[in-house]
């Protein structure tokens, strides 16, 4: 067997709970309990996990507007999430952030980011902090196929070459950026050529298998932490929901969600290949799943109840650490 | 949600409209008029290169759509994410023949694209001693109110008012909306149209003919003599309601909504203070150089004599917007600050 | 040139030293005290990949030279023209550990750099519920005088202030630069430090150890009871200049320098204009939603019953910076204009 | 013979008069005649004259910094040219521009751009109208080894590609940017190999000669009047002078420039070919010579004597049509 068992569970338990954690913030918003903008990011689980599951909390991430799974993958409390996506004040971010913002510098999460292309240069930063401190930790990015057509995302992966920074640059193309075709928003006919031009190692591969992404991220993880420089890595990948929840998306093809939930599901093909393979089997799964549900259904429970933020204390506070 | 439309002049066939469709009339009725008022940013139809509906958005705020079906994808052009080639490309096209107008979906992006906005478009006219045009206008959505957090919910537009070479059109109703939309795209220099995302729906009678309402002439939602309160953009419906709250209690509000506030039309802010002594400014914007004190400020100069109480600025504080429901709600300034204020400069 | 420090407290061995040098020096000694400061920016040592000098320029003001050869390329890095990155490495890193001191050479150049300042570095510790820091400064050349044009000449400090979460140092002098500077780079919150380009060879005894002074804390480089000026970096010179100047005709002007504009030290100015009954704000930035009027309104709504005459701004006009000498002189504010104000506040 | 007498002629005059006209700006700003920051051109002419040499007025383009030659191979007027550069209010924008932002919208020159990166999406903004408007004009930026490295840059490359616009993309790689070597601020090997990734046809060629430059330019620009989208050209270059007049220029290896102006001289270049292919005679070459020193020193001459502006009219006026 290729892969420990126990690192086998950790990955399984990863992608199925953000998948549950995002379906259920679908519900949540739809009944109200989520205030804002959310977009969630089931269908793409196992990218998040194989970026982030050899990672430390010393290791920095830094995510998009799509982030839920992000967090969770880097080892975010769910609980915690769920309060702040809920706009608690015991939430990750004390209710200050928000989905589109939420953070957790403890684990290494450097933020989600509402801004298209804000995260790259922040995560060469922590890069460059690594780099500087010697202490061999590694920094990674999330980025999307609409947001690699954002001048701060190319000037940072420029930016990491020359100083060859370890920053991982993990593109999630899931073929639309809102509304628009990646093929559309993106000129070239391939962005990990393009990627490869600014003069970095750059792979496309098939972000719905966990373990293909998992082995070319540890080739990239591994070259960054050595002092190889940055990396490209374009995982293929399908969004299984609306760019953000209530989005129509009449833009997409008659059954294409359908189908993709079908056949195109990372949860689905990992199950079907460790079963295969004999690494794990369906019944150990089936009972994370119901541990999975429980946890989250204390968190929902929890984030309800939990304490709003009192504009007398929280409003003014946070902006500076002395002013 | 306000239904009141300030001072509007309805001669002919009108009807009950939103702000989204008085924008969207008026852009489709110019895209009409003028074959070279184009149309472009991400989404504005939405679609492009999918298996799906074409123009499956119009704009993340719909004020776009149905454009793209009639006047087709070479004028309501989909861009990539990518911010300062959007602004680039409609200012670069406007000084060749064409009256662009580029949407920035969220006035937060002008982080992304704000060199071409202040160092190239705004200054273009100046630095080439007079000898071009750039008729552009940049329409984004502002404010707060959607519990969308810090970066999708800023106003911002006191950092284009302080850029010379912009105007800055901020419209409180339906009817106005039109009106200044027509003359943004008639005018000859940069516009910013600043929409604020909470009034989408807000309705009023909208003449259905074309109009153009000028730039630098306030509008007067209430006239009264005891104090100014001047507000703009979403904060007109409040100072609308405080003023009639306090009508109740005999305190007369003159509410003056600038409507741009590049050009301001200060006359009309200092002519009103001469009568009433007092003013109360009310702003969704950040406290610090931003258009409550500018107003304050100016007031204190050229109105100075006129002043009989100190000048009370009602702005959200010095803070990012805050994501949570209630620290949003504190954010914004509410009727009751306003209330609070008049209140405050009618006592002292 | 100026030659005054105020309120410079020296004990101790000091030197004539010039702007230039006062950074400079700051920068060294706490590069050497605190091995997480690092300097990054265009040139900010020069000649990277070159076949002849390295530290070729210093930064291009040369106010950075000499610390990569002390430092190292580690520690004063080399960046392409991306100050986007830039910033965002700098912010990154502050989270992470660093206390990076960035450089944006011309401060116009925030346009293609402001989302990473305004939307990152300075909102991430609210967002993130107080649960970050990011000690930071960006240093930056500001203003005209050097005839190079609408693109290299603004001030812009008034949009920076407009941000929360932002600090804005301007120090006038260089006693003041380098006790600010020390203090900024020692500060746990986002600084944008801003350095008036025509100041650089200004001198004054500046000591040789370090000092950090606070910020929000006014100098006041003439005291004075008739009239209150608050100026700002190469105001200040101006400002003292007319002063002297009025004091020979009986007019006792005070003059006060915030030093720091974000956070501003209201209290002096308000302090002040209890005393003197009149205000005149000079600042070289354009007027709308800028700094002058930041702070009038600010005086007119606390301090309006110490007033006794309207208060006078003096500003850039609401123009581009022009590159004619003769238009960028009658541009930035000049001694006369602050007479003129100063005699018309004393009538008025 | 391949080229007309005429089009050498004009070519020859074109690059000559950018030479000399740099040169005199280096003397007239150390006798303190200009004011300011002043980026000269003069090493590079050959690749100013190649790209403008067949645009008409109504072609556009965009320039940078150094932006003198741009103008003259653009067709602007010396004479008013040297009257912008010293400030003069009959200068070509009423001495509000100024070298760096020197701008001739008459002769489709959208301005020089003293932000680096500032103009490429301008120039698709032009180029987008041409598209639009059905005009078959054509757009061309230039742009440097540096300034590629900048995102607004990067973005108008991918825009121009989406949106298939008549947009040539000239890189002048003088191999510095300032004081940084080109092959530092550029991450990758090859800025053309970056280029091309973006999806339109990139090319790299030698920009000391003319007709090299030509050839390439020339296919770029048909390829876009016919509808066949941008493309990439890096031309190679030297960099005569300092960064900007009065550059110490430390960073330059010994004998650098003087070998270049003995080897890399691009009209050196030019003579040698055409006096060698029997094209031009060196004496004909020696009589415009002449004739270019006439009018740069009467372009002199008037500027030192044109009128200044006028703050009372002219520092308000120009900031809008109508406010
Ligand atoms: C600077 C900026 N521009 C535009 C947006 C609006 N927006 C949010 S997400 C998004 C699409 C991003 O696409 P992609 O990078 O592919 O990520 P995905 O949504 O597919 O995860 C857009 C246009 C934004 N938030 N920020
Ligand atoms: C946005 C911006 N960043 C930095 C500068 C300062 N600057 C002016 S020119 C230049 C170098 C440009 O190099 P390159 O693009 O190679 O052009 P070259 O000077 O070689 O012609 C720099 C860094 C600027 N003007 N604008
Ligand atoms: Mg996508
Ligand atoms: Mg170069």
């Amino acid at each position: 067997m290729p892969y420990q068992k126990d690192f086998l569970l950790k990955a399984y338990r990863s992608m199925k709970t953000i998948r549950e954690f995002e379906e259920r913030c679908v519900k949540e918003f739809e009944g109200g309990n989520i205030p804002g903008f959310v977009h969630v990011s089931n269908g793409q689980e196992a990218i998040a996990v194989a970026a982030c599951i050899d990672l430390s909390d010393k290791d920095i991430i830094g995510s998009t507007h799509r982030g839920h799974g992000h967090c969770i993958a880097k080892g975010c409390d769910i609980g915690a999430m769920m309060k702040e996506i809920m706009g608690r004040v015991t939430g990750l971010c004390k209710g200050k952030g928000g989905s589109m913002h939420i953070a957790d510098i403890d684990k290494g999460m450097l933020g989600a980011n509402a801004i298209v292309g804000g995260g790259p240069p922040l995560v060469n930063g922590a890069a460059l902090a690594a780099k500087t401190l010697g202490t061999k930790n590694i920094a990674l990015s999330f980025n999307g196929d609409g947001s690699a057509n954002q001048g701060t995302v190319m000037e940072a992966m420029n930016m990491a070459v020359v100083l060859q920074l370890p920053h991982v640059f993990v593109y999630e193309n899931n073929g639309y950026a809102e509304g628009t075709a990646a093929n559309y928003g993106l000129g070239c006919d391939s962005l990990t050529d393009r990627n490869a031009g600014f003069g970095m190692p750059a792979e496309c591969i098939d972000g719905l298998d966990f373990f293909v992404t998992y082995e070319a991220l540890k080739v990239a993880t591994q070259r960054a932490r050595d002092g190889g420089g940055p990396s490209a890595i374009e995982a293929m990948c399908v969004r299984f929901d609306g760019h953000f929840i209530g989005d129509p998306q009449l833009y997409r093809g008659t059954n294409e969600i359908k189908d993709a939930r079908k056949t195109q599901d990372c949860l689905k093909i990992f199950r079907q290949r460790v079963v295969a393979e004999g690494w794990l089997t369906a019944a150990t799964m089936n009972a994370i799943d119901k541990e999975i549900m429980v946890e989250i259904e204390k968190a929902v429970a929890d984030a309800l109840t939990a304490p709003h933020p009192d504009p007398a204390t929280d409003l003014m506070s946070d902006v500076y650490c002395s002013y | 949600m306000t239904n009141y439309s300030n001072d509007p002049k309805i001669a002919g066939k009108s009807s009950l409209k939103t702000i989204r469709e008085a924008i969207n009339d008026a852009l489709r009725a110019e895209m009409r008029r003028d074959p070279t008022v184009i149309v472009l940013g991400e989404e504005v139809s939405g679609g492009a290169g999918c298996p799906g509906e074409d123009d499956a958005y119009g704009g993340v705020f719909g004020v776009t759509k149905g454009l793209m079906p009639e006047f087709g994808r070479e004028r309501v052009i989909d861009t990539p994410i990518s911010e300062a080639a959007i602004i680039g490309a409609a200012a670069g096209a406007a000084n060749n023949g064409l009256r662009p107008v580029a949407e920035l979906m969220f006035f937060d992006f002008i982080g992304v694209s704000f060199d071409q906005i202040f160092n190239q478009t705004a200054k273009f006219r100046y630095m080439f001693g007079g000898k071009s045009k750039t008729p552009l206008v940049i329409r984004a959505t502002v404010g707060g109110g959607w519990r969308a957090g810090a970066q999708h919910s800023s106003m911002l537009h006191s950092i284009v008012t302080h850029i010379a070479g912009l105007k800055v059109v901020m419209p409180s109703n339906a009817y106005d909306a039109k009106g200044l939309m027509v003359q943004a795209i008639r005018d000859d220099d940069p516009i910013i149209f600043l929409e604020h995302k909470t009034m989408y729906d807000n309705t009023c009678e909208v003449p259905d003919e074309q109009y153009a309402i000028p730039f630098g002439e306030a509008a007067f939602p209430r006239h009264g003599t005891d104090v100014t309160i001047v507000a703009i953009s979403n904060m007109v419906t409040r100072a609308i309601e405080a003023a009639d709250i306090l009508a109740k209690e005999g305190i007369s509000c003159e509410v003056i909504d600038p409507r741009t506030v590049s050009p301001l039309d200060d006359e009309a802010i200092l002519e009103s203070v001469e009568v009433t002594g007092r003013l109360v400014v009310v702003d969704e914007g950040n406290p610090r150089c931003g258009l409550a004190s500018d107003i304050a400020g100016i007031v204190a100069e050229k109105g100075f004599h006129s002043l009989i109480a100190p000048i009370r600025t009602v702005t959200a504080p010095h803070t990012p917007v805050p994501f949570a429901p209630e620290l949003e709600d504190a954010y914004i300034p509410s009727v009751e600050k306003i209330l609070a204020a008049v209140r405050e400069v009618i006592g002292g």
